[in-house]
């Protein structure tokens, strides 16, 4: 579904040149739900525009279900890190949510039941209509959660989504996505801080290494399809797998 | 490339007059125009006329700014001065400039400060409400990041005030500046016998047509050429704003 | 939309005129109350305009059939080629010394005594090449001064006394009502530079576009005449039609000076502005005011 | 808030105590500037007459007219000009070559192509305050945020909802401002081109008060157009309240 | 050092009327690091703002170090949560650290030591002269965390203020505050999502209830006071608190 080859990006500008990408290839199969973990820095947040067609690649090549990117491919979500800039403050959060639902023409009905249901899912039923700057930073990103949520897309590309909620509300955020990913056959592309999440969520994890940044390791989560926060964290497995992953972000940094 | 993009709508634009004008007294087509423009403004003219008039518009230009952005934060930042304040400068703000001359003759005579103040009096507004508006948008977190951080008095004016309402700042001085033109040219309509506002109605008046619109030329090439320096400066000044993507311009 | 002005309907001519606000105008308004023109078949409309260029420009753009401008302006036009024609004559001066309604004036302690004096000096006048400057000099010629190093700054005649009283010019050329009103709060008049510049000076017209049809013209030139002639003989009323189209107020308008309405233009002290004017640089070429004024 | 209007009078009462202390005191001659007193008592007058207020309406409805079409043909043109990529480039020297032409300078143009009829008014007001509200448009525009910019793209919003959910919202604050500069600009030009032209209206009452030496009556006429001004400001408020509810700077306002 | 007796906050407008915080009583002594966690959404940040003095309190009282607080006080330092809205666009990495700097009056030389060491500290002293817009959402978090630090407050308060790094980073930046609290005696207040964290950094752990906002839990934690990211979290008591706050925190929720 997403093929990243030899991807390289370069940020110049007022005298600053920053290779935020040395070279990252990797695939993702239709279905596929990947992790990315990596350094604070190290160009997660510009892998991901890249792939979203929201920044033009410097080198080497995107594809999406098999069409090189050049502007963001249809059916694709984005929840990004800077969530509070990435709601309207105009429009409440009902509206907020509904908005990419009426570019996708689906009828009103359809619409309100959607909104209702991720809002649900996020928690937020009784802030629907709130507007964003009346909210919690972790609401914000909740509503952010629900608008991808609600777009049912095919992709579904997220930029530490999680990092503003509690621990509880984080766990239930994640089986949300874990359904999501099961029930409509997402193909997923998650960046996130918490290696355990990682490991929880992902088929597989990519550790990216920071500047130059390259793909560190491709570790394949052979944990059951089927997860669950108590039993699948409690498997030896899980422990190990951690560790790994672990091991990596260690000498990604030290690459340093 | 650029400079092809810069001429090809106004040469298109000429084309169009070149094809209506000359049909009628009052528009003569741009040959004779260009004529005109060259026998009138290649001349003593330029020194007797055109610079004065351009100083006035400079000196007015730089009060107004400092007038505009000096009562627009104080009023953008109080909420209580502004409901103070509000009507008696929109009383004034509506009031036609022409009208208004006569009052400012009896504060400043008739010669070049009156002229001034008139450039002045209109040039103000622009900047005084972008300011007002710019100062009440300021972002809530940096201006509790300032509080926090003991940021007050100049240092929070200069660094925070002045510099998170730049964006619209420079908004109303750009608008001001085309309008310091417009104000020029009718502060020249009273107590003048020099000048470039001037020198256009004493065409139009003595039915001078094609020189009245090359006086119109150069008006527009004068506001085209200051806008061009006005880039200058706000690329220079908005460089932070225009860098962050918040502007694509 | 609406009736096209200048196009008969039911037996009525619609004429818009483009005419000055000011005293100098009082026969038309007199001559429409009194129904001179109705009598001619004209429903007359009359529009205020600023000034002579703009009721020049409206006359040439097709906007009045008939305007009034004064002498100056017409000549002006006429050296630009401009198609305009005098139809009817519009105010002369009385060509009395200290009873015209046009004159130089300036602060009671000020050491301009005669027209002599203002050699020199800064002299305000409403707009500059135009009727006031060339008269002004007139006057200081006639006196035996010379008159080129006078320095003419514009003002508008509202604005002049403000200016003359805090010292901002040393004189300022007026005419009715601000010739009254400033004397009577102390002005001294120093020079009746219409009086000077041509006996019984002709200080406007009326004039029409060749486009205007000549039935029309003649009617509206009869209707005028007639309005002129009853204007200069009936003083009174003119007072009175004066409190209806300006704001004089009423105090003044029983003290002005009123101008002369006679019903023919002085060709002669047309020519003579025309050559002042030339002299002065003001117009360009000789003209022959015949081509203006049939 | 119920207070504002409060603190506005006590403005406006000191710039009366002001207009009638200085005549007063002898600091400029009664003549020239009478005391607040005479004027209002002059407008109280002139209030009483019909042609005041018939005037006041040609006025108006010139205004309202010329407004209405600078500020559609305006908005529509900045959105266009400051969306479509290049179009600024193309457009820009045109804009700012037109833009310091002063109306007053079209006067002959007007007149020839429209006569002295409302159509004249319209061209100065329409040309006047055209550009007002276009060059703050143009800067509202570019003001949108990057991240509310992506999140809009990555998800699929049209080029029409973009403008309409995104674009539009983010430049209100600064259209607002331009339509408060350009109320008061074609205001001006309207009496000013009345006053110029001769068209019916308050310019021309101006005119002729002037032309008569009635200070106190043209005191009493600026008096009605400095009026006008306050109410129109006061609508604009009204309306600004409404539409930008959601903005910091009115948010604060309502929480002050 | 800070009181807080009774505090209340209700925010009231655009018809939505929401208690952020119910009735909140407790004391943090001088040079004590006391960690808040509770639900998204219960009220944290707005605790944090009613002590800074920047939200006025609905009721009850607010003192620091004795005084009632009515504004910002003295030598108080905030990481607030939108780390990417509090820093100053216009200014470089270098500049926004100095700022605070600048208005204490510190000498030259002094401030440039202070700078240097703090942006070192968070791993930043490449970035100095790059504007924040340039850089990573965690590498903006530690430009707003080298401010706060490079102030030398007396106190301190973050609003999870290492939501956006990765995990090696923020186990040094725990660091990093542990040893200026030690080094500097700095009383804080420290709002975190990660209960890991807050047991780790904390002497106390306060438990927010979620709506009607109260102090559910206040627990002291009892781990020697030098700290080690190895030693301390696998330490039996460490356990045990962390299953304790667990607890508490899953009580908060369902108290929601
Ligand atoms: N400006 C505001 N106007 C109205 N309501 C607000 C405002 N700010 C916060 N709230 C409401 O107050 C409550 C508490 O918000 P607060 O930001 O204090 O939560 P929090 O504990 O910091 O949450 P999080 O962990 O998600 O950041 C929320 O329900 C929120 O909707
Ligand atoms: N607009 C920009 N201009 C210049 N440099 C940039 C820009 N955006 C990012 N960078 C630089 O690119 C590098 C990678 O940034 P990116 O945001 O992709 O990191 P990240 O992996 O998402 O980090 P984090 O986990 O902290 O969010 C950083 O060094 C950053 O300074
Ligand atoms: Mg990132
Ligand atoms: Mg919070």
């Amino acid at each position: 579904m997403l093929e990243i080859r030899e991807l390289n990006k370069v940020y110049r500008g007022s005298g600053r040149l920053v290779e935020a990408i040395g070279s990252v290839t990797f695939d993702v199969a239709a279905g596929e739900l990947v992790c990315v973990v990596g350094p604070s820095g190290c160009g997660k947040t510009t892998l991901l525009r890249c792939v979203a067609g929201l920044l033009p690649a410097g080198g080497g090549e995107v594809r999406v279900a098999g069409e090189p990117v050049t502007g963001p491919p249809p059916r694709m979500a984005v929840v990004f890190q800077e969530y509070g800039r990435s709601l309207f403050p105009w429009m409440t959060v009902r509206q907020n949510v509904e908005l990419p639902l009426k570019e996708k023409r689906l009828p009103r009905a359809r619409r309100a039941e959607l909104v209702a249901g991720s809002l649900a899912a996020v928690g937020l039923s009784d802030a629907a209509d709130a507007h964003p700057w009346q909210l919690s930073g972790g609401m914000q990103q909740r509503v952010a959660i629900a608008r991808a949520v609600a777009y049912e897309p095919e992709v579904l590309l997220m930029d530490e989504p999680f990092a503003a909620v509690d621990a509880q509300t984080r766990a239930d955020l994640e089986d949300l996505i874990l359904r999501l990913w099961r029930d409509l056959e997402v193909t997923a592309l998650f960046v996130t801080h918490d290696i355990d999440e990682a490991v929880y969520l992902g088929q597989r994890v990519i550790v990216l290494s920071s500047s130059p940044t390259g793909v560190m390791a491709d570790i394949k989560i052979d944990l059951p399809r089927d997860r669950d926060q108590l039993a699948t964290r409690s498997l030896p497995l899980f422990g190990e797998l951690r560790g790994q992953v672990y091991r990596w972000i260690q000498q990604a940094r030290g690459a340093r | 490339m650029r400079a092809l993009r810069l001429v090809a709508l106004p040469a298109a634009l000429v084309l169009v007059w070149w094809a209506v004008g000359g049909s009628t007294f009052y528009l003569p087509g741009p040959v004779e125009v260009g004529r005109a423009f060259a026998a009138t403004w290649f001349s003593e003219r330029l020194l007797d006329d055109v610079l004065p008039s351009l100083g006035r518009l400079l000196a007015g230009y730089a009060v107004a700014g400092l007038l505009g952005v000096g009562l627009g934060v104080p009023i953008g930042l109080s909420r209580r001065l502004r409901a103070t304040l509000e009507p008696v400068l929109e009383f004034f703000r509506a009031v036609p400039p022409p009208v208004l001359v006569p009052l400012i003759m009896l504060l400043a005579g008739i010669d070049t400060p009156m002229k001034v103040l008139v450039i002045v009096s209109g040039c103000v507004w622009p900047v005084l409400l972008n300011t007002v508006e710019g100062v009440r948008a300021l972002d809530e977190v940096l201006s509790d990041t300032c509080r926090m951080y003991g940021v007050r008095g100049v240092s929070r004016l200069r660094r925070f005030v002045l510099r998170g309402a730049s964006p619209q700042i420079m908004t109303g001085l750009r608008q001001a500046l085309s309008i310091g033109i417009i104000l020029m040219v009718i502060s020249e309509m009273f107590a003048s016998s020099s000048g470039l506002g001037f020198t256009i109605l004493l065409f139009q008046r003595q039915f001078q047509i094609a020189e009245m619109w090359s006086g119109i030329l150069l008006l527009g090439l004068l506001g085209l050429g200051l806008s061009l320096l006005f880039r200058r400066l706000e690329r220079w000044v908005l460089a932070w704003y225009h860098g962050s993507g918040a502007a694509r311009a | 939309g609406g009736t096209e002005p200048g196009t008969r309907a039911a037996g009525t001519d619609k004429v818009n005129a483009g005419v000055i606000a000011i005293v100098d105008t009082a026969p038309i308004h007199l001559g429409k109350a009194k129904g001179f023109f109705t009598e001619q078949g004209i429903d007359l409309t009359i529009t205020p305009v600023q000034g002579g260029a703009a009721s020049i420009s409206g006359a040439v753009g097709g906007q009045f059939q008939f305007a009034f401008a004064n002498t100056t302006s017409l000549l002006t036009a006429r050296q630009q080629g401009l198609d305009v024609k005098v139809v009817a004559n519009g105010v002369s001066s009385t060509g009395q010394q200290g009873k015209d309604f046009s004159a130089v004036l300036v602060e009671p302690g000020s050491p301009i005594r005669s027209p002599k004096d203002l050699a020199g000096r800064k002299i305000s006048v409403n707009q500059l090449k135009n009727i006031g400057d060339t008269t002004v000099r007139a006057s200081v010629r006639k006196a035996g001064g010379d008159p080129g190093g006078i320095e003419f700054v514009e003002l508008p005649f509202p604005d002049a006394p403000a200016a003359l009283k805090s010292g901002q010019v040393d004189a300022i050329w007026v005419v009715e009502p601000f010739v009254s009103q400033a004397i009577s709060q102390g002005a001294r008049p120093v020079a009746w530079n219409f009086a000077d510049a041509a006996p019984d000076l002709t200080v406007a017209m009326y004039f029409t576009t060749s486009r205007t049809d000549p039935d029309l013209t003649r009617r509206f030139t009869a209707a005028m005449r007639r309005s002129l002639e009853y204007a200069d003989g009936h003083p009174d009323e003119v007072r009175e039609i004066l409190k209806t189209y300006t704001k004089i107020s009423p105090e003044v308008i029983a003290k002005i000076y009123l101008p002369k309405w006679p019903v023919e233009v002085n060709k002669a002290s047309v020519q003579t502005i025309a050559d002042l004017a030339r002299a002065d640089g003001v117009l360009k070429d000789r003209i022959d005011v015949s081509t203006l004024v049939p | 808030m119920r207070r504002d209007p409060l603190y506005g009078l006590a403005g406006l009462a000191g710039l009366l105590a002001l207009v009638e202390a200085v005549p007063r005191l002898g600091l400029v001659d009664e003549r020239f500037l009478p005391p607040a007193t005479r004027i209002l008592g002059t407008l109280a007058a002139e209030l009483g007459t019909a042609r005041l207020w018939i005037a006041l309406a040609e006025t108006l409805r010139g205004w309202a007219l010329g407004l209405a079409l600078a500020f559609c043909a305006a908005v529509v043109a900045g959105v266009v000009i400051g969306t479509v990529p290049g179009l600024r480039a193309l457009t820009g020297s045109t804009v700012e070559f037109l833009r310091p032409i002063p109306s007053v300078a079209l006067v002959p143009l007007a007149t020839l192509l429209f006569g002295a009829s409302l159509g004249s008014t319209l061209l100065l007001v329409v040309y006047a305050s055209f550009w007002q509200v276009l060059i703050q448009v143009l800067y509202g525009v570019a003001a949108v945020d990057p991240v509310a910019h992506e999140t809009a793209r990555a998800y699929g919003l049209s080029a029409w909802s973009r403008i309409r959910h995104l674009v539009w919202p983010t430049a209100l604050p600064y259209v607002m401002t331009g339509l408060r500069l350009a109320a008061a600009v074609a205001f001006i030009l309207a009496v000013t081109a009345e006053l110029v032209i001769g068209s019916p209206g308050l310019g021309a009452e101006i005119q002729v008060a002037q032309s008569s030496g009635a200070v106190p009556t043209v005191y009493a006429l600026i008096v009605v157009a400095g009026a006008v001004g306050i109410a129109v400001n006061a609508a604009v408020r009204l309306l600004e309240r409404r539409v930008l509810a959601w903005h910091p700077a009115v948010r604060s306002e309502v929480a002050a």
